[in-house]
């Protein structure tokens, strides 16, 4: 486990997704990078339903995502994350009477992933309720266990490929610039531009 | 019958032969050897003995003898036969030889004899001395002899029974302490413990710190549910998203006051 | 008469031992399993009147003898010293001061031919001889068995015609101390044998351990003291029997083994070649090896030709630094580079094989023999270098490009900074251009200024200035 | 609203447990301990021990649509032996008696490994602790087989698990297996297992209502 940094590729105007996630394929592809199998990062949300006086209302995300395969993360929207095992996904079932998986807010990001040196690169569009909604880009670096280490390394690459994309690091990733990295953290920051991405679909609805 | 004579005369043959074997050829003799031998021995035994068990063969088990002619002029013949013990054959001989029971008073004496045996068995000895006056003294000291070791063996008898008797005692005793214990062995579980160990685990009865009724106080519980959770909640709050290693530390951090309440 | 029984003497001796007459009369003595001695004596003596007599002797508790005459006689004397047979008259002689004096007086010719034995076995000859009016003795030796047997037939005696055969050939008795020295030798093995079963059972014993001995150490101690004991008096029999032991003669061992018959049981022959062709062969190999390694320059040592003598005093101490010396070096190290954490393991041995862990960036095995560089590894830190079974792995490669990179260049690092003179200063130096990898993902290369070339960061550190560069940008 | 559908991409059966339970006595312990070391696998290793605290949390709702009281368990347990050791979350369903032709208890069993802040990851969503407590015992497993023989330990101070009480002067003893759904030979192996130790323990179906109930 290196260290991952997730990061949302605005899509130019006039550009279908599609067009842009091809682009970014060749792009990488010309870097020297190879094609590794896919990738899928997914979140599904739950909503307490019972109005416990000692509680309140509670949301808990419960994510999977590939690179650990037999990993459920259980997020509850205090930011406590919980690493379980995959089983984890039946007791929510057995809480169905407290928590209920709330429709139309599965969200995923699917697509390519690609071996760099040691790097990794994936490129994956984000699927709320399987419509596309943008494009999330994660660059991990193996060898490294400190993103504060290793920054300038990873800015280097993503700009070398994406151009100007990220100037400054994402905020939740500079408050962890010099703890040890763990699978959690790359689940937080998916769950953090999930929740984005949900809160500008609704937001969109709205408008 | 030849059949007989012919495994007779096999058997001394081979008996012989491995005897003397062993006797003078022992320094040479092989065990393998001296055990064919004593195979081929016990091969005759049994064939000899199976013949002899055989309903075939019942010459060697009686003759009926009938005196069939007495005559008191001496025979030459008998003589010879006997070897010079009897020569005449008349009627003063034929009831010694051929008889098959004692003399009647020879009989009477000897069932006496017993019956008073039988009866010395439980007397005195001594008395039974008195008691026997004027009788042949040597039959008397004999009688006595006999009463006294028929005494003994009774003894012995006794003793013998009195001992088996108390294998079987205490062996019963054995087998009862066993069978005690046995019954005994429900101790080694409880059912009463079992129910209470199960019931702690799966419903905590016992486990629980003595609280009031839950109805009583849930309000005044929930409170203080509450107001813990917003303790908690304040320093959790300022540690959203922090590694593994701060969350412990806060529990750590609530264990001066337990945090888990219970509902 | 002397020549005569000399004749007769000189006849017997003579004589082999395996004649068909002595086949025929062979016997086994029945005791002879007890008393671990078998010995078949025939005595023939022969009169000049061709009288026959012999003697046989069973046991040394039994013999008799038997003269063939015209009138047989036998005679049987359960004293273990001597036998006479006076025939026709049946004689015991329960002991030998006690023999029985039935004699004739004594002719001329005995003491001569007693004079004449006296030196074939002067060992032999019975005490009770002088005793006895009558000139016969069998005697004991103590590994032989020999026999002088007088018989005297008393037929003569009149006449005075004794005769005295002595019986017992020459080659006989040598036979007899042939077989002996067998017997003892087979007592011997037996004696061997039997140590080797207490010596056995005594470990068996140990093996067996002393479960649940907390009560009974004492019992356990005195049966071991037993068994030793045992083993002892079987050990002092066995070297009594190995002091009875005639030695063998060795000169005829390779000459027995020359004679053997079965070749092919024995391919002593073909081995020795074989051995012999590969000793040469490996001669031949090291002979070459160390003539080309001999002008390779590729030197670890010191080899400038005055120094040779440097080199030997100094070599042997920089490999065999005590581990207490090691472990100083590495808490002084530990205090002289601080973002640098060291621990030593000792699998086998003095051997260290030490984990340094370079500031966040990279761990580095390193296996020290004494204060010399053997083989450096290096690993991130998040991989590690035990095996499934919780060894020490070092052949494993790390998993990523950059420290397989890094690890190429330690190693040539070591070779560079290798010193045997100073060892501690070259581990030193080396630990120190280690040091300088703690920026090894944050630094930029000094030539392009850029962090990535290849996907890779600048991975090479100057041995001097230790400053980063690329692979590909390094002077 | 197309993708209602939830797609669980670990949607395993779960898994039942089929139970039996008894107790020993603490004076016949070693002598069921060594009757276990010989039946069981490995018998030439010593038995394992375990020494586990383990928090029984609730989760109830009190409100007015549902009438009922509803309230699911999480059982938390981790090792007090290895600390770096998973915590183990365990939901545990109620135990089946079934008919006669059932040799076991069996109930619902969905046992995961989780971090160590699923304390405070359950707090927040909603489950209050009900009880806790200490258990420290020996386990055997012969084939699937699971055999424990555990002591109950009441805690004295809450969260201290150093300052203990014995619950009750008896070992628990189970017989284990946690197997997926519809596996019921494997009941048979159990009674037979139970069977063997007969006159020490005796392992039976116990009806749970029944008991908690008195």
């Amino acid at each position: 486990m290196g260290v991952v940094c997730v990061f949302p590729y605005i899509i130019p105007e006039g550009k279908s997704g599609l067009q842009v996630v091809d682009c970014l394929q060749k792009q990488v592809e010309l870097l020297g990078a190879v094609k590794a199998g896919t990738f899928c990062v997914d979140c599904e949300t739950y909503q307490s339903n019972f109005s416990n006086t000692t509680t309140p209302q509670r949301l808990v995300h419960i994510l999977h995502n590939s690179e650990q395969p037999a990993t459920c993360f259980a997020i509850v929207d205090t930011g406590n994350c919980l690493v379980a095992d995959s089983q984890f996904d039946i007791l929510m079932q057995r809480l169905k009477g407290f928590y209920q998986q709330r429709k139309g807010f599965k969200i995923e990001s699917k697509g390519q992933r690609y071996e760099y040196g040691d790097f990794l690169i994936k490129i994956g569009s984000v699927l709320l309720a399987s419509s596309f909604k943008g494009i999330l880009l994660e660059v991990e670096y193996y060898p490294c266990a400190y993103l504060g280490d290793c920054w300038n390394l990873m800015k280097e690459l993503i700009q070398s490929v994406m151009g100007n994309v990220l100037e400054t690091p994402p905020a939740f990733l500079k408050q962890k610039f010099n703890s040890e990295y763990g699978p959690s953290d790359t689940i937080q920051q998916y769950l953090e531009h999930f929740n984005g991405f949900r809160k500008a679909a609704s937001a969109n609805q709205a408008r | 019958m030849r059949s007989k004579r012919r495994i007779l005369s096999q058997f001394f043959i081979v008996s012989n032969f491995s005897m003397m074997k062993i006797e003078h050829e022992y320094s040479s003799i092989t065990w393998p050897n001296v055990l064919d031998n004593f195979a081929l021995l016990s091969g005759q035994l049994n064939s000899l003995s199976r013949l002899l068990k055989s309903e075939k063969i019942p010459p060697l088990k009686n003759y009926v003898l009938l005196p069939l002619a007495l005559s008191p002029d001496k025979d030459l013949d008998l003589e010879k036969l006997t070897e010079g013990r009897l020569m005449i054959f008349n009627h003063e001989v034929v009831p010694v030889y051929l008889r098959t029971k004692p003399e009647p008073e020879v009989e009477e004496k000897f069932t006496e004899l017993t019956c008073r045996v039988g009866i010395s068995a439980h007397d005195n000895p001594q008395s039974y001395m008195v008691y026997s006056q004027g009788k042949a003294i040597k039959t008397e000291n004999m009688l006595v002899e006999d009463a006294t070791v028929t005494r003994k063996q009774l003894n012995t008898l006794n003793k013998i029974t009195s001992n088996i008797l108390d294998i079987i005692n205490s062996a019963r005793d054995e087998w009862e302490s066993e069978a005690n214990q046995k019954s005994a062995q429900p101790q080694t579980s409880s059912m009463a413990d079992t129910n209470s160990l199960i019931q702690a685990i799966t419903v905590g009865k016992g486990l629980k710190q003595p609280t009031p009724r839950r109805s009583e106080n849930s309000h005044q519980n929930n409170n203080n549910v509450n107001s813990q959770q917003q303790s908690q909640k304040a320093p959790q709050s300022a540690t959203i998203s922090k590694a593994p290693s701060t969350i412990k530390t806060n529990i750590k951090a609530g264990s001066a006051n337990h945090p888990y309440q219970r509902s | 008469m002397a020549h005569a029984t000399h004749e007769s003497l000189s006849s017997v001796v003579s004589c082999p031992p395996m004649t068909s007459l002595s086949r025929c009369l062979r016997f086994r003595s029945s005791t002879a399993v007890n008393i671990g001695l078998k010995f078949y004596l025939l005595i023939l003596s022969l009169s000049p009147s061709l009288f026959l007599s012999l003697s046989f002797s069973l046991s040394p508790s039994l013999s008799f003898s038997l003269s063939l005459s015209p009138i047989l006689s036998l005679s049987v004397s359960p004293s273990p010293s001597l036998s006479l047979s006076l025939s026709p008259s049946l004689s015991f002689s329960p002991s030998l001061s006690t023999s029985l004096s039935l004699s004739p007086p004594l002719s001329p010719s005995l003491s001569l031919v007693l004079s004449l034995f006296l030196p074939l076995s002067p060992l032999s000859l019975s005490p009770s001889l002088p005793l006895s009016p009558l000139p016969l003795s069998v005697s004991l030796s103590p590994s032989l068995f020999l026999s002088l047997s007088f018989s005297l037939s008393l037929f003569f005696s009149l006449s005075s015609p004794i005769t005295f055969s002595l019986s017992l050939p020459l080659s006989l008795s040598y036979n007899m101390a042939d077989a002996d020295n067998l017997e003892n030798i087979a007592e011997a093995v037996k004696l061997t044998q039997k140590i080797r079963a207490s010596i056995s059972k005594t470990y068996s014993g140990l093996s067996d351990g002393f479960h649940n001995s907390l009560g009974n150490e004492k019992q356990c101690l005195s049966e071991l003291q037993k068994s030793l004991l045992v083993i002892n008096n079987d050990f002092n029999a066995l070297e009594k029997f190995g002091n009875l032991l005639n030695p063998i003669d060795r000169s005829t061992n390779s000459f027995n083994l020359s004679l053997d018959p079965v070749v092919d049981k024995t391919p002593l022959y073909s081995q020795l070649l074989q051995t012999h062709k590969w000793t040469s062969k490996t001669l031949d190999f090291s002979n070459q090896a160390f003539y080309i390694l001999s002008q390779s320059p590729l030197h670890r040592s010191v080899y400038i030709g005055a120094s040779a003598k440097r080199l030997r005093r100094q070599s042997p101490t920089s490999h065999t630094v005590s581990a207490n010396h090691l472990d100083m070096c590495l808490t002084n190290w530990d205090r002289s580079f601080a973002d640098m954490s060291f621990s030593i393991v000792r699998p086998l041995g003095n051997c260290g094989v030490v984990q340094v862990t370079v500031g966040r960036a990279m761990t580095v095995l390193i296996i020290l023999r004494g204060l010399i560089i053997e083989w450096v590894r290096v690993k991130g830190c998040t991989e590690n270098f035990l095996t499934d079974e919780g060894k020490i792995n070092v052949w494993s490669k790390s998993k990523y490009q950059v420290f397989q990179m890094v690890t190429d260049h330690a190693s040539a690092a070591m070779l560079h900074f290798y010193s045997p003179v100073i060892p501690d200063v070259a581990v030193k130096s080396f630990l120190t251009w280690l040091q300088k990898y703690s920026t090894l993902f944050s630094a930029p290369c000094l030539k392009c200024g850029h962090y990535l070339q290849g996907g890779l960061p600048p991975t090479w550190r100057d041995f001097r200035t230790g400053e980063p560069y690329h692979e590909v940008c390094r002077g | 609203m197309e993708g209602s559908v939830s797609i669980h991409r670990h949607t395993a059966a779960p898994f039942h447990e089929y139970l039996l339970q008894g107790s020993v006595v603490d004076n016949s312990c070693d002598v069921l301990l060594n009757r276990l070391r010989g039946l069981c696998d490995n018998a030439e290793n010593d038995y394992e021990s375990f020494h586990d605290h383990e928090l029984v949390f609730a989760l109830r709702s009190s409100t007015a649509q549902n009438n009922h009281n509803q309230q699911v368990y999480f059982r938390v347990r981790h090792s007090l032996k290895a600390p770096n050791a998973p915590w183990h979350l365990r939901y545990v369903g109620q135990a089946e008696v079934g008919d006669k032709t059932r040799h076991t208890l069996v109930r619902t069993y969905v046992d995961v490994s989780t971090s160590d802040n699923v304390v405070t990851f359950l707090n927040e969503m909603g489950f209050r602790l009900d009880y806790e407590y200490v258990i420290k015992g020996y386990f055997f497993h012969k084939g699937r087989m699971k055999v424990t023989v555990s002591k109950i330990f009441r805690m004295l101070q809450p969260n201290n698990v150093e300052n203990l009480e014995p619950l009750s002067l008896s070992y628990l003893v189970e017989l284990t297996v946690v197997a997926p759904a519809g596996q019921e030979l494997i009941q048979d192996d159990m009674k037979n297992f139970a069977e063997q130790l007969k006159p020490l323990v005796q392992l039976e179906k116990i009806d749970h209502r029944r008991i908690t109930m008195m």
